[in-house]
C-alpha cells in the first residue's frame, strides 16, 4: 500500500473540525451543567479566550525536557488516537491513517497521552504533582482494564482487530450497532467511558479543590494552552472509539456531532449530580462493577 | 524596645551544610542557592504588533484566573461570586488553585507578615502579565489592623496593585465592579504590574525584607 | 465550690476564692505551690481537664499573672488557678508533663509575652510569628501602634487638627 | 445504599428547564439595602466640626481638617471631617455619635479606584454622587449615645425661697456631677466663645477623673473668679455646645461650681498660688474699682510679682458682683472665698476710698507705673418719663446696692418694675422677696419694653421671677408716673409693637390705643446703667479719647493715655467673664510695658 500524500491535508481537516468542536462542545457541555446548577455558566466561547490568554501569556518556565514533553505526549495521545481511527465511516476523506488491526493501537493511544503527562509532571518537581501522577495513572489503569476488556469481547464478537471493520459490521439497521448485539460490553466500556472523561464522580484527580489540580499544577502559559487543546481533541477522539466500537460509527458530519454529542451527554448526566469519589473508591468501583461486567461480556461471546 | 534589626535568623533548614552520599562522597549543600536560581524577574516586553498585543489584551481581560489564596477576612466575599447567585464565571471569572495557572491575585483583606510572605512567594510564580487587586480598607491604608504589631497598612509597597476596592468587607457586587475596572484597565494595556515589579525589584525587595526578617525565601525563581 | 476551697485551704496557702459564677471560680496560689496544687486537683478532685493556660499582663505591678483554668467535667465546674510571677525574668515552671497540650500554650506565652518555661518542648522555635526580634508583642509597653507607624509606613497625606486649637488659631491667634 | 440513592441524584437534571437564580445585572440591578451603611455623607451646612466623629473612630479614620468654604465662627470650629477609607470599617459608630446629625451614610457601596490615595475624602466637600442619596443609614429616632437631657439641678421650691435671701441653685452632687460631665464629648467648641477661653473640657474631664484639685487648677489658670462664674456667668459656652443640637447643652457653669465646691478653701488658696513669683518686681499698680475686671488683673499682677494696689469706694470689694446681684444668687460669703484668695496673691485692697475725694486721680499716678480704671456703671438711668423725678422713683442699682449694705427699708405692697434685663429681674425677685417678708404678698408689676422671647434676660431668671409672684408683662412701655396728691400711686403704660425700626436702631414703636395703669407705690427704673466719670477731672477727662460716654481703649484696654487702661463694664460690658477676660488682658499688656522699663522708685 502507497501512502497517499493527500491524506496529510484530510487529517489536519478532520482534526481542524474536530478540535473546533470539541471546544464548543466542552463549553456547551459546561453551560449544561451550569445550567443544572441554575446558573448560566461560561460563553461558549470561552475556551477560545482562554485559549488565547494561555498563548499570549509572557513568561514560560521550564523544568526541563520532559517537563516541556509532557503537553507534546499528552496532545500527541489525542491526536494519535484520532488519526488512526476512522472518524467518518465510509468516506475516504475522513478516514485518515485507519488501517487493519489498528484498534490495539488506538488502545495504546487512549493511554499514550497519560504516560506523557506522568512523565512531564514528575519533571516539575512539584509535590502536588507527583501525588497527583500516582492518583490519576491508578485510577486511569482501574478504569481502562474494564475497556480493555469490553475491547476484547467487541474484538472477539466481530473477528477482526480494524475498528474498519467493526464499524462495517454494525452497518444496517440500529440493532446491528454492539450496543444491542453485546450490551455487556458496552456497559462495561460506559462505566470505563465515565471514569476517563475526568469527570465527577471521578474526577478527584484533577479537582482543583483536592491536591491542587493534580498533575498540571506546575503547568502554565503555552504548556496550558496544548493540554488545552488536547483537552478538546482527545475527549471527542475517545468518543470517535466508542461511537465506532459500539454505536454503530458515524457515517456523515451531521451523524458525528449528534452521536459524539449524545455519548458525551452521558458522563455529564452522571457527572453533574455526583459528588467526588475518591481514588481508592473509585478503584473499588470500577473492580467491583466494571470488570465483572467485562468480564461477563467476554464470556458472553 | 530594640530598634535595630539583627541579621534575620535563618531557619536551620536552609543553613548550608555538608551531607555525606551513600557511596561516600561528602558534598556542600546551600539549600537557598540549590534549589533555586539567583535570576531577578526581567521585564518582559508585549509583543511586537500592536494588534497581536490587543487581541491579547482583550483575551486576558476576558480570561481572567484568580489565585485561589484568601489571605484575610474578604476571601469570605469572594465565595458568593461563585455561586449561581452572582455566577463570575460568565465574565470569564474563575479561580484556579495555583499560581502558575493564575493571573490575578486578589488580596482580600489584612496580611499578616507571615501571610505576606506567602503572597510574595505565590505572586512571584504567577505567569507574566499578572494583576494583583487589593481588596477592603486592610489592603489601602491598614483598615482597622492599622495599630497591629503583625499587619501590613499599606499593599503597595510589597506588590504593585491595578485596582483597590473599598469596603470593609467589600460586597461581591464591588468586587464585580472591580474586575471590571481592571478588565478596563488590561484592555486599555495598563495593567503592566509585572513589569513594575521586575523594574523597581530592588525597592519592592528592600521593602519586603523589612517588615519580613527571617527572610528565609529565594530571592528569586522564575 | 465554696466546699472545695475550704478542703483545698486545708492543705495548700491560697488566696481569697473569687466567684465568678456558681461553675466558675478563680483561686490564687502562690508559684512555688502551682505544681501540686495542679496535681491534687487533677488526681484527687477531678479537675482532669486543662482549658487553657493564659497571662495578664500587670505592668504597673511588675508582674505577670498566669490563669491556669481547670475543668471537672463530671461535676461540670471550672476552676482558674492564677500564680504571680515577677515581670522580668519572666520564668515559670513547665506542666507540660501534667497536660501535653500545656506545651503550646507556653510556646505561645513564650513567644507573646516572652514567659520562659525551661524544659517545655520546642519551647523557643517560633510558634505563630516568624522571625519576630523585638518585646514580644502581647507585652504591655510594647507600643503596637508606634511599632506599625515606624516599620509598615502608613500611607502619608493624613493630618488632623484639634478643633480647640483651630478655633484658637482662628479667632483669637495672639492671645494666650 | 439502596437503588433510589443511585438514581435521586438524576432529579436535579429538572433545574435544566428552570431559570437561572442567577442575577442579571449585580452591577446595576443591586442597590444596597435602605439602611445599607455604605459611603458618607456630610451636610456640611449643619456639621459644626466638633470632632466628636474622629474621637469616637476606634480605626483612626477620621481627620478634622480646614474647608475653604467654612469659616470658623463661635459653635463652629470650621473643621469637617475627612474620612480614610483605608482605615473605615463602616461600623457608623461616627454617625451614632454626631451631634448635629449632619454624619450620615448613603447605601452606595462600590468605590474602585485604581489611586490608593483616593479613597481619602471629605463628605460634603469632595463631591460624589452619592451626595444627594435618600437611602443609606442614618441614627435612627432617639438612638443617642450621649446623654440629651440635663442633669436636673436641685433648687429650693418656690414658696420656700420666696421669702428669703438664701442661695436657690443646691450645686450637683458627687454622683449628678459625673453624670453631667459624662455627656460632654470633649469638643472644645466652647473653649473660644468663652470670652476668657476657660479649659473647659479639661476641667469638665477632671470631675469624670474625680481628680478635684487638678480642676481647680484649671479653673484658676483662666478665671479667679470660679465661684462667682460657676453660679452667675451668663455661660455663653453653653450656647455654642455641640450637645445643644440635639437635647440640652452641657451645664458647664453648674459644673465648674460643682468644682469649686469640692475643694477646701485653703487648698483652693495653696494651688491658686502655684507658679507664684515671690519676688517683688518693683512695679506698683493702682487699680481703681475692686469689681471683677479690676481684681482679676490685680490677681494676675501679684501673682507675677508686681505690687498691686486696689481702691474701692464701697464698704467691700466685688463691685457689681456684690451690690449687684442679690444674695439668693451669689452668696457674699462665696464672693468672699474668691476675693481673698485674690488677696492671698499680695493684693491690698482698699475699702471705703473714692478716688476723686479720699485721694485723687494724680496722687495714684505719681505714686504707681500704672493705674487701671475699672468703675463700673453704678448709675441707674432714668426714663425720664413725667413723673419720674419723683423720690419714690429710683434706679435698681441704687436699690440693690441699699439692699446688699442691709438696709431693711419698707416697701409697698406694690411695686412696679421698668426694663426687661437680668438687673430688672433681680431688683423684681428682692423686693418680692421682701414685700413676702413685710407684708405676706407679693405685688410687684415689671413692665419690659420688649417681647418676652426677644427680653434680655435669662429665661431662668424669668421663669424663677413668675414662679416667686412677680407679675412680668411684655411689651409694654412706660408713658408716665401717676401722682396723687405728691404720693405716687401708679404706672401708665402703652403697648410697645416693635422696639427696632428697619436698621436696628432703638426707635420703639408704640399703640397709643392700649393704655394700662398698673399700682405701684414704688416704680423702680431698670433701663440700664451708667458710669460716673467726674473724679477723673477736667484735665484728664480733656486728654481722653472718648467714643459713645465710653473711654476709647485698644484690643489691650490701654486708654490714649500711656499709663492708664480701662476695664469693665464702664467700657465694655456686659458680665462677669467679659470683665475677668478684660482683667487678664489688661494685666498680661501692663506686664508687657513694665517688660521694657525697670522699675521706678517710689
Amino acid at each position: 500500500m502507497s501512502f497517499e500524500w493527500i491524506k496529510i491535508p484530510y487529517a489536519l481537516l478532520t482534526l481542524f473540525i474536530v478540535a473546533n468542536y470539541g471546544f464548543l462542545l466542552t463549553a456547551v457541555m459546561a453551560k449544561i451543567a451550569a445550567r443544572v446548577g441554575r446558573r448560566h455558566g461560561i460563553p461558549v466561547w470561552q475556551n477560545y479566550v482562554d485559549l488565547i490568554k494561555n498563548y499570549g501569556l509572557r513568561s514560560s518556565i521550564t523544568h526541563g525536557v520532559m517537563f516541556y514533553l509532557g503537553p507534546v505526549f499528552r496532545l500527541t495521545g489525542g491526536v494519535g488516537l484520532l488519526m488512526f481511527v476512522p472518524t467518518i465511516y465510509g468516506t475516504e476523506m475522513f478516514s485518515n491513517m485507519s488501517f487493519a488491526g489498528d484498534l490495539i493501537l488506538a488502545l495504546y493511544f487512549v493511554f499514550f497521552g497519560s504516560l506523557g503527562m506522568a512523565l512531564g509532571a514528575g519533571e516539575s518537581g512539584h509535590p502536588h504533582s507527583a501525588i497527583g501522577v500516582t492518583r490519576g495513572l491508578s485510577q486511569v489503569t482501574a478504569a481502562e482494564l474494564p475497556f480493555a476488556l469490553a475491547v476484547y469481547a467487541v474484538a472477539v464478537q466481530y473477528q477482526t482487530l480494524s475498528v474498519t471493520e467493526i464499524v462495517a459490521a454494525q452497518q444496517g439497521g440500529i440493532l446491528h450497532w454492539t450496543l444491542f448485539s453485546n450490551p455487556l460490553a458496552v456497559a462495561a466500556a460506559m462505566l470505563s467511558f465515565l471514569g476517563t472523561m475526568m469527570r465527577p464522580p471521578f474526577d478527584v484527580v484533577l479537582a482543583p479543590q483536592e491536591i491542587p489540580i493534580g498533575p498540571p499544577t506546575e503547568y502554565h502559559s503555552s504548556y496550558l494552552a496544548l493540554m488545552q487543546t488536547n483537552r478538546a481533541i482527545f475527549p471527542i477522539a475517545k468518543i470517535v472509539i466508542y461511537m465506532n466500537l459500539f454505536f454503530g460509527g458515524a457515517a456523515s458530519w451531521p451523524v458525528f456531532f449528534l452521536k459524539v454529542f449524545l455519548i458525551y451527554l452521558v458522563s455529564v448526566i452522571v457527572g453533574v449530580v455526583f459528588p467526588r469519589f475518591r481514588v481508592e473508591q473509585s478503584i473499588r468501583w470500577f473492580l467491583i462493577w466494571a470488570v465483572p461486567l467485562g468480564i461477563a461480556a467476554i464470556l458472553m461471546v | 524596645m530594640k530598634d535595630d534589626f539583627p541579621t534575620p535568623p535563618v531557619r536551620d533548614e536552609l543553613k548550608k551544610r555538608v551531607v555525606e552520599t551513600p557511596d561516600g562522597q561528602t558534598i556542600e549543600i546551600d539549600p537557598l542557592r540549590d534549589y533555586y536560581c539567583q535570576s531577578a524577574p526581567t521585564v518582559m516586553p508585549a509583543a511586537y504588533s500592536k494588534i497581536v498585543e490587543g487581541l491579547f489584551n482583550w483575551a486576558r481581560a476576558e480570561s481572567l484566573w484568580i489565585l485561589g489564596f484568601g489571605t484575610g477576612c474578604g476571601a469570605i466575599e469572594m465565595r458568593p461570586l461563585m455561586t449561581p447567585r452572582f455566577d463570575a464565571y460568565r465574565y470569564g471569572i474563575q479561580w484556579r488553585p495555583t499560581p502558575r495557572q493564575s493571573n490575578l491575585f486578589v488580596i482580600s483583606g489584612y496580611l499578616s507578615v507571615k501571610t505576606l510572605k506567602r503572597v510574595i512567594r505565590s505572586y512571584e510564580q504567577m505567569p507574566n502579565p499578572k494583576y494583583v487587586v487589593g481588596l477592603g480598607s486592610c489592603t489601602i491604608n491598614g483598615g482597622m489592623y492599622f495599630d497591629s504589631y503583625n499587619t501590613i497598612t499599606r499593599l503597595d509597597q510589597y506588590l504593585p496593585v491595578d485596582v483597590y476596592i473599598a469596603g470593609c468587607m467589600p460586597r461581591p457586587e464591588a468586587l464585580l465592579a472591580g474586575f471590571e475596572e481592571l478588565k478596563r484597565i488590561i484592555r486599555a494595556g495598563k495593567a503592566e504590574g509585572a513589569n513594575q515589579y521586575a523594574e523597581q525589584f530592588d525597592w519592592y525587595k528592600a521593602n519586603q525584607k523589612r517588615v519580613i526578617h527571617d527572610w528565609d525565601m529565594p530571592d528569586y525563581n522564575w | 465550690m465554696r466546699d472545695l476551697y475550704d478542703r483545698l485551704k486545708t492543705a495548700f496557702p491560697l488566696g481569697e476564692l473569687t466567684e465568678q459564677r456558681p461553675d466558675l471560680a478563680f483561686v490564687t496560689v502562690a508559684k512555688e505551690q502551682l505544681r501540686s496544687l495542679l496535681l491534687h486537683l487533677r488526681d484527687q478532685e477531678g479537675f482532669t481537664h486543662l482549658v487553657l493556660l493564659t497571662a495578664v499582663d500587670w505592668l504597673e505591678e511588675g508582674n505577670f499573672q498566669l490563669t491556669y483554668l481547670m475543668n471537672n467535667r463530671l461535676a461540670c465546674r471550672d476552676l482558674g488557678v492564677r500564680v504571680m510571677l515577677p515581670r522580668d525574668p519572666a520564668s515559670m515552671d513547665s506542666i507540660h508533663d501534667l497536660w501535653p497540650t500545656a506545651a503550646t500554650y507556653q510556646r505561645e506565652l513564650r513567644e507573646m509575652f516572652g514567659i520562659d518555661f525551661p524544659g517545655s518542648p520546642r519551647v523557643d522555635e517560633d510558634f505563630i510569628l516568624e522571625g519576630w526580634i523585638r518585646t514580644p508583642p502581647y507585652r504591655r509597653d510594647f507600643d503596637t501602634l508606634k511599632f506599625s507607624d515606624e516599620v509598615f509606613a502608613p500611607r502619608p497625606g493624613r493630618a488632623s487638627s484639634d478643633p480647640t486649637e483651630f478655633m484658637k488659631q482662628q479667632l483669637y491667634p495672639d492671645k494666650t | 445504599m439502596s437503588l433510589s440513592d443511585v438514581l435521586s441524584p438524576f432529579s436535579a437534571w429538572k433545574n435544566l428547564f428552570r431559570d437561572p437564580v442567577t442575577i442579571p445585572d449585580p452591577l446595576n440591578d443591586r442597590p444596597g439595602a435602605p439602611r445599607y451603611r455604605g459611603f458618607h455623607q456630610n451636610d456640611i451646612e449643619k456639621c459644626i466640626g466638633c470632632g466628636t466623629c474622629e474621637a469616637i473612630c476606634q480605626n483612626a479614620a477620621i481627620d478634622m481638617v480646614a474647608v475653604a468654604e467654612i469659616a470658623t465662627k463661635p459653635g463652629d470650629s470650621g473643621l469637617r471631617p475627612r474620612i480614610d477609607y483605608g482605615r473605615c470599617c463602616w461600623c457608623a459608630l461616627c454617625v451614632d455619635v454626631c451631634m448635629t446629625s449632619s454624619l450620615s451614610m448613603s447605601n452606595e457601596y462600590k468605590w474602585v479606584d485604581h489611586d490608593p490615595d483616593a479613597f481619602c475624602f471629605i463628605p460634603g466637600v469632595d463631591l460624589k454622587h452619592w451626595d444627594s442619596s435618600e437611602l443609606g443609614y442614618r441614627r435612627p429616632e432617639g438612638h443617642r449615645l450621649t446623654g440629651i437631657e440635663r442633669v436636673a439641678m436641685g433648687e429650693l421650691e418656690p414658696e420656700v425661697r420666696a421669702d428669703s435671701f438664701v442661695e436657690i441653685v443646691a450645686g450637683y452632687d458627687l454622683e449628678q456631677a459625673k453624670l453631667e460631665a459624662d455627656r460632654c464629648v470633649s469638643c472644645g467648641l466652647c473653649v473660644a466663645t468663652c470670652p476668657t477661653h476657660m479649659a473647659v473640657p479639661e476641667y469638665i474631664a477632671t470631675i469624670r477623673d474625680g481628680d478635684y484639685e487638678q480642676g481647680v487648677r484649671l479653673l484658676y489658670q483662666t478665671n479667679p473668679f470660679s465661684n462667682v462664674c460657676g453660679r452667675v456667668c451668663t455661660h455663653r459656652c453653653e450656647t455654642s455646645c455641640a450637645a445643644r443640637h440635639e437635647g440640652d447643652p452641657i451645664a458647664i457653669r453648674w459644673l465648674k461650681r460643682h468644682i469649686i465646691d469640692q475643694v477646701t478653701h485653703d487648698r483652693i488658696k495653696q494651688i491658686a498660688a502655684e507658679g507664684r513669683v515671690s519676688k517683688p518686681s518693683g512695679h506698683q499698680v493702682a487699680i481703681i474699682g475692686a469689681g471683677p475686671a479690676g481684681l482679676t488683673a490685680a490677681f494676675d499682677l501679684a501673682k507675677a510679682g508686681h505690687g498691686v494696689t486696689v481702691f474701692e469706694a464701697l464698704p467691700a470689694p466685688g463691685g457689681m458682683m456684690r451690690y449687684g446681684i442679690p444674695e439668693y444668687r451669689l452668696p457674699y460669703d462665696k464672693l468672699d472665698e474668691d476675693v481673698d484668695v485674690i488677696r492671698s496673691m499680695g493684693v491690698e485692697i482698699r475699702c471705703n476710698t473714692r478716688v476723686g475725694e479720699d485721694i485723687s486721680i494724680d496722687q495714684l499716678r505719681e505714686q504707681h507705673d500704672t493705674v487701671l480704671l475699672s468703675i463700673g456703671l453704678h448709675q441707674g438711668r432714668s426714663t425720664r418719663i413725667p413723673g419720674s423725678e419723683h423720690e419714690d422713683v429710683v434706679s435698681a442699682v441704687e436699690l440693690l446696692r441699699r439692699i446688699t449694705f442691709g438696709e431693711r427699708f419698707d416697701v409697698p405692697t406694690t411695686v412696679a418694675v421698668i426694663g426687661g434685663g437680668n438687673v430688672a429681674m433681680d431688683i423684681a425677685r428682692s423686693l418680692a422677696r421682701m414685700q413676702r417678708q413685710q407684708h405676706g404678698q407679693v405685688g410687684v408689676t415689671l413692665v419690659a419694653l420688649e417681647a418676652e422671647d426677644l427680653m434680655l434676660a435669662d429665661r431662668e431668671e424669668i421663669d424663677e421671677a413668675r414662679e416667686e409672684g412677680v407679675v412680668i408683662i411684655p411689651s409694654r412701655g412706660p408713658r408716665q408716673c401717676l401722682i396723687e396728691r405728691d404720693a405716687l400711686t401708679g404706672l401708665e403704660t402703652v403697648h410697645c409693637v416693635s422696639v427696632f425700626d428697619d436698621q436696628g436702631r432703638f426707635a420703639p414703636n408704640y399703640d397709643d390705643s392700649d393704655i394700662q395703669i398698673h399700682d405701684a407705690g414704688l416704680i423702680v427704673e431698670a433701663i440700664g446703667q451708667a458710669a460716673d466719670h467726674a473724679f477723673l477731672g477736667e484735665s484728664l477727662t480733656e486728654a481722653l479719647e472718648w467714643e459713645r460716654n465710653r473711654i476709647r481703649i485698644d484690643a489691650d484696654g490701654r486708654t490714649s493715655e500711656s499709663w492708664l487702661w480701662a476695664a469693665g463694664d464702664a467700657v465694655q460690658g456686659p458680665d462677669v467673664i467679659t470683665a475677668v477676660a478684660a482683667g487678664h488682658r489688661i494685666a498680661a499688656s501692663m506686664m508687657e510695658a513694665f517688660a521694657g522699663t525697670s522699675a521706678q522708685t517710689h
